[in-house]
């Protein structure tokens, strides 16, 4: 159970990054080794790309870009907090964070479908 | 069965870690020889226990801009109406000007400033001259907490959640062995021995129902040196402050203070009848001095116009409520917080026992009649007389606790020795803290309930206005008290962080000092600052002003009258230059 | 856990991949339209210095990012010793730089 | 909404040592005025005189009364029951991140020795002797030590911070504010010696900014922002040198 001590937006927006930076590193070596097929095995990289054209494969790939732009805006936020002079919006600039980063996805997603 | 007594030495003990504890050990660490051992011990937890933390209004210093030490001399003596220990007094006002400056400078604390940078002070009732500097409302916080961090930072044993038990005096009778302590966190004993010791467990009169100090005080101090043989004095003498919050009896909200400069600013006392009544008391109102404000509310109060809970109301809503919100910011937090509306509605409020002028006879060094024992801070008597200046109290105890510090550390290099106690004492204390557990009285709840019955008998009988019928009848009902408690049982399965137990102990301190309270309060027949007898509403001859002492030998409490000695100034005097004004507050 | 050169190693590195995650995102955004395929990709990025370099960078900030990354993690969240986070750091990034920098090679160079 | 005798609330409340414990639960009437420390005060005086707990001032400046209430860090002592009922009822524990003494007490010396490390000790710049410096009240320094010197040392944000719990070795965001007090207190003798300090291990790059501290601290106090400060300046000096 969520204790309720935590259930308040920077918090949330903690969490969000730091699994989105986990997913993002797990997801990596998978990446690497899809692409790095183009130098050994072509035709299984071919294979690969037509299984991505699959609809689930799709959803997959945008929830990885929506975990990109949302730890992007959000590692971004995070470094204005504390590298800039301090603003007192910091859950708005959290919210929007999440925010920008899900339509970026949206877009990623309403371009691929 | 004093083998249960574990045992560990030290060359300089204190006890208690308020401004005078924590000032003590600071300066103990400061000028002793090097490799002297300093030990602190404690209630509760370093700097978080105790009256100076929660010390709001501030400090009393005269810092020049037309003040000077004689001035705030002055303002002590006549303050205390003329039976304060002129000696006390001065070296309190002299030394306060060195303290201040070893708090901001050496110790870390910041005290607000004038748009120009210097030290803002304001004046606080029965002043002449703006002389208290703070911290806005908060001056204990930043006071405390920056002395605890001195402390912390430097080599003192701190013994926390160890409650003093008891003096042991040396086998051979000569001074002060050590201290027994309950180490409360394993519920067991352990005998500290001392070439010197402080106690500065800060007086605290919480027998009374309404009571504003913090919930570890228990006047275990005073009870000590009153069973050590040790004579104290004026202890008549309780501050009520008129307005402490009444929220219901069975909320620890009680009685804590709702701030002066509520009444200061404007605000209205009203009776049950939502009427004003100061006028009727005095032509000052709401405004008057802390004394009569009290005494004028408990007269409304004895005569029925009360509020639902019992007392009366403070309006502040016709200030204008965002104005009362945001100048007394943190009041109207804290009422909120419970469910009042300080700066739209009305808050019951009801005089409340505030401070204890009175204390251990001592002399300007803190030094007692039992060598080896030192005492400073709201423990000791004297600096104050019959009432204590708002803002006298952090400087007190400050100012006195450094001196022992100091006088320690120098008495201490011709002291050989750690002396041998006196086993059968401490056998005898030890005997004492543990009845407790053998008692044959009744079940959960009994602690409480003898407490709330004291509780009663102080206010009604030893309160804000007094006769002898009225003490007399007190003293009857606090011998029966005291009979109950010392029949009470806690259980004793588990003695670690035993509360009930440490309450029984409360309660065997609180009645032996209410006894002392009531039997001075007899002695005195006449009414003198915050002591006030309706059957000898004179204040008396000031020429002839006596003090009272109250000591036990042995044979029960006794009360004698000692002549106040005006070394510095004599009733009707001044020793300010001629051409001075009386005030110098617009 | 964390000292400065760490903390700032991890900045830096977020600060270098930011523009380069933008631009990933567009291309992908671009690029994937109607599928891809293994000629597409390479047709775009076979022999092209800019985005070996554009690849290259972004390799050396994810692995040096993500290893310290996951090094904290490691720590906080599974309760693997200081000192053996610290190694398990360094094998991620050396493992992601080998296994980046390959697949640089494989869509770049040949 | 009170039948204020007849009503009561069903506390559980955590009962143990370091060893270990359970909650046990009691019934407690309800009554206006309230506080969370009135019932568990209730429960020892009325019901189990076995049940430890620790407060002193009552009214929110010692903190010292610290408990876990309804899952949530908070100062007993001022939290009105009414503001943390849920269907009346009440859960109480001891303060998460400390070690437990006993039942609702917890030993606070790991968070004070933190406190020391940190740096969070004045050093004095002159003596008693000197006069006092005279400090606009108004300057940016002074307003920003200003900010979080109201500090109770409750161990509220403590308790409420995650990485805390995670992370044995940092220092908290109490500490770190207290130190970035000082780095702004002009008074202070040797500033860098405080930055030296919370930027050593588990100094302030611990902080992952949850935010939670901010959030429970009772003063309303920011420990969140004071730690940014501290990561921003220690990070400029870098450059600087
Ligand atoms: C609400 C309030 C507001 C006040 N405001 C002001 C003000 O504005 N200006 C002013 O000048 N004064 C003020 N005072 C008075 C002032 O706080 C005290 O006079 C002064 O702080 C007393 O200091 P002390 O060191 O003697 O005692 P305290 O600060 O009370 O310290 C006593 C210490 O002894 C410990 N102790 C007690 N019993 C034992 C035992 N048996 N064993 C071990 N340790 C023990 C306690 O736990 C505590 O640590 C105020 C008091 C209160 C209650
Ligand atoms: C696009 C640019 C990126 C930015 C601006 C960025 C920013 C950040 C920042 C500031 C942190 C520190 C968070 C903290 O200490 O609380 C962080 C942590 C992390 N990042 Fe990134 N990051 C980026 C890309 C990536 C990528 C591509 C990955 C994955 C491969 C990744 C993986 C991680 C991981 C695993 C963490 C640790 C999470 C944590 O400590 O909570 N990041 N990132
Ligand atoms: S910052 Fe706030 S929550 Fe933390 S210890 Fe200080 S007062 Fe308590
Ligand atoms: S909750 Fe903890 S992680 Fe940082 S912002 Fe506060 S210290
Ligand atoms: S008892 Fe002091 S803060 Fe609650």
């Amino acid at each position: 159970m969520i204790r309720p001590h935590r259930s308040h937006p920077l918090w949330i927006a903690f969490i969000l990054h730091r699994i989105s930076g986990v997913v993002l590193a797990l997801f990596l070596p998978i990446h690497f080794y899809v692409l790095s097929l183009a130098l050994t095995d072509p035709t299984a990289l071919d294979g690969f790309l037509r299984f991505s054209d699959l609809f689930v494969v799709k959803i997959l790939e945008t929830v990885l870009v929506l975990l990109l732009a949302v730890h992007l805006f959000g590692g971004l936020r995070l470094m204005a907090m504390e590298l800039l002079p301090w603003t007192n919006w910091q859950k708005s600039l959290a919210a929007s964070s999440i925010a920008l980063g899900s339509a970026v996805a949206c877009l990623f997603f309403l371009k691929v479908v | 069965m004093t083998s249960a007594i574990e045992e560990r030495d030290t060359d300089i003990l204190i006890i208690g870690s308020g401004g005078a504890g924590l000032f003590a050990a600071l300066h103990a660490q400061q000028s002793a020889s090097p490799g002297t051992r300093i030990t602190i011990a404690v209630k509760g937890l370093l700097g978080k226990c105790g009256c100076t933390r929660m010390v709001q209004g501030g400090y009393n210093v005269a810092l020049g801009n037309g003040d000077t030490v004689e001035r705030h001399f002055m303002d002590t003596i006549e303050g205390g109406k003329w039976l304060p220990d002129q000696d006390m007094a001065w070296r309190l006002c002299e030394q306060a000007v060195v303290r201040i400056h070893e708090l901001e400078n050496e110790v870390g604390c910041f005290f607000d400033r004038n748009a120009d940078g210097s030290l803002h002070q304001k004046a606080f009732a029965g002043q002449t001259a703006d002389r208290t500097v703070h911290k806005g409302d908060l001056t204990g916080i930043e006071i405390i907490s920056r002395l605890m961090e001195q402390v912390m930072s430097r080599p003192i044993e701190q013994l926390q959640e160890y409650r003093a038990v008891g003096l042991i005096p040396a086998a051979d009778g000569d001074g002060l062995a050590g201290v027994l302590f309950i180490d409360m966190r394993r519920g067991s004993f352990v005998f500290v021995r001392a070439k010197a010791v402080l106690m500065a467990t800060g007086g605290g009169p919480t027998m009374y129902k309404y009571h504003t100090p913090s919930g570890d005080k228990s006047m275990d101090g005073l009870a000590m040196a009153l069973r050590a043989g040790l004579p104290l004095r004026d202890m008549e003498m309780v501050q009520f402050h008129p307005t402490g919050l009444l929220a219901g009896e069975h909320t620890r909200m009680t009685g804590t203070v709702l701030e002066e400069g509520l009444r200061g600013a404007g605000g209205w006392l009203l009776n049950g009848a939502e009427q004003r009544f100061m006028f009727d008391y005095d032509e000052k109102g709401e405004r008057a001095t802390r004394d009569i404000v009290s005494r004028a509310i408990y007269a409304e109060m004895r005569a029925g116009n009360t509020t639902a809970h019992g007392g009366v109301y403070i309006a502040m809503s016709h200030l204008g409520v965002e104005d009362v919100r945001k100048r007394f910011k943190g009041m109207v937090k804290r009422c909120e917080d419970c469910g009042f509306d300080l700066a739209g509605g009305l808050v019951e409020v009801v005089p409340t026992a505030h401070y204890l002028m009175g204390g251990v006879v001592v002399d300007i060094d803190t030094r007692t009649a039992l060598d080896g024992l030192y005492v400073a801070g709201e423990d000791a008597g004297g600096a104050h007389g019959s009432n204590r200046l708002g803002g006298n109290g952090v400087a007190n105890s400050t100012v006195y606790g450094g001196i022992a510090g100091d006088v320690m550390a120098a008495d201490i290099r011709n002291v050989k020795a750690l002396r041998a106690p006196d086993r059968s004492m401490l056998e005898q204390e030890y005997q004492r803290a543990t009845a407790a557990f053998s008692g044959t009285g009744a079940s959960v709840g009994e602690v409480a309930e003898l407490r709330n019955q004291l509780q009663e008998v102080m206010w009604d009988g030893v309160g804000v206005l007094r006769t002898a019928e009225g003490l007399n009848s007190a003293l009857r009902s606090l011998s029966d008290i005291t009979q109950q408690v010392n029949d009470v049982k806690v259980p004793d399965g588990n003695r670690a962080f035993n509360l009930t137990w440490h309450d029984w102990l409360n309660m065997q301190s609180l009645c032996e000092v209410s006894e002392v309270i009531t039997k001075a309060s007899l002695a005195r027949e006449n009414s003198r600052g915050a002591h006030y007898r309706e059957d000898f509403p004179d204040v008396g001859d000031l020429e002839t002003s006596y003090f009272t002492v109250a000591s036990d030998n042995g044979s029960g409490v006794q009360v004698a009258r000692e002549p106040v000695k005006f070394s510095i100034v004599r009733p009707g005097e001044t020793i300010l230059p001629a051409h001075e004004p009386a005030s110098l507050v617009g | 856990m964390l000292n400065v050169r760490l903390y700032m190693l991890q900045r830096l590195s977020a600060l270098v991949m930011a523009p380069l995650v933008v631009g990933h995102i567009a291309v992908m955004i671009v690029a994937v339209q109607g599928g891809l395929t293994t000629a597409e990709i390479l047709s775009r990025t076979q022999g092209s210095l800019w985005w070996m370099l554009f690849y290259g960078l972004f390799v050396i900030a994810v692995s040096v990012h993500a290893a310290i990354g996951l090094r904290v993690v490691a720590y906080e969240w599974l309760g693997v010793k200081q000192k053996l986070s610290a190694l398990l750091s360094i094998i991620v990034f050396i493992g992601l730089l080998i296994l980046g920098m390959r697949a640089v090679f494989a869509v770049t160079l040949s | 909404m009170t039948d204020s005798n007849t009503e009561t609330l069903n506390v559980s409340v955590w009962r143990g040592d370091a060893s270990g414990g359970q909650f046990r639960d009691y019934q407690v009437p309800v009554q206006e005025n309230q506080t969370v420390l009135d019932v568990v005060t209730w429960i020892q005086q009325k019901i189990d005189d076995t049940l430890s707990y620790r407060f002193a001032c009552r009214v929110g400046m010692c903190g010292s009364c610290a408990m876990t209430v309804n899952g949530e860090p908070r100062w007993t002592c001022r939290t009105h029951v009414n503001r943390v009922t849920q269907s009346s009822s009440l859960e109480i524990g001891p303060l998460r991140n400390l070690p437990v003494i006993k039942d609702l007490t917890t030993d606070m010396d790991p968070f004070f020795d933190k406190w020391t490390k940190a740096g969070g000790t004045h050093r004095a710049s002159r003596s008693r002797n000197d006069g006092m410096v005279p400090v606009d009240p108004a300057s940016k320094e002074r307003m920003i030590a200003s900010e979080g010197i109201e500090c109770i040392n409750c161990a509220v944000c403590y308790a409420a911070c995650d990485t805390v719990a995670a992370n044995p070795q940092y220092l908290g965001p109490a500490s770190l504010q207290r130190a970035w007090t000082l780095v702004n207190d002009e008074k202070h003798d040797d500033r860098s010696a405080v930055l030296r300090a919370v930027a050593a291990e588990g100094g302030c790059y611990n902080c992952h900014s949850h935010g939670s501290c901010t959030r429970y601290c009772p003063v309303e106090l920011n420990p969140m922002k004071a730690v940014a400060g501290l990561k921003r300046t220690t990070v400029a000096k870098l450059w600087g040198k």
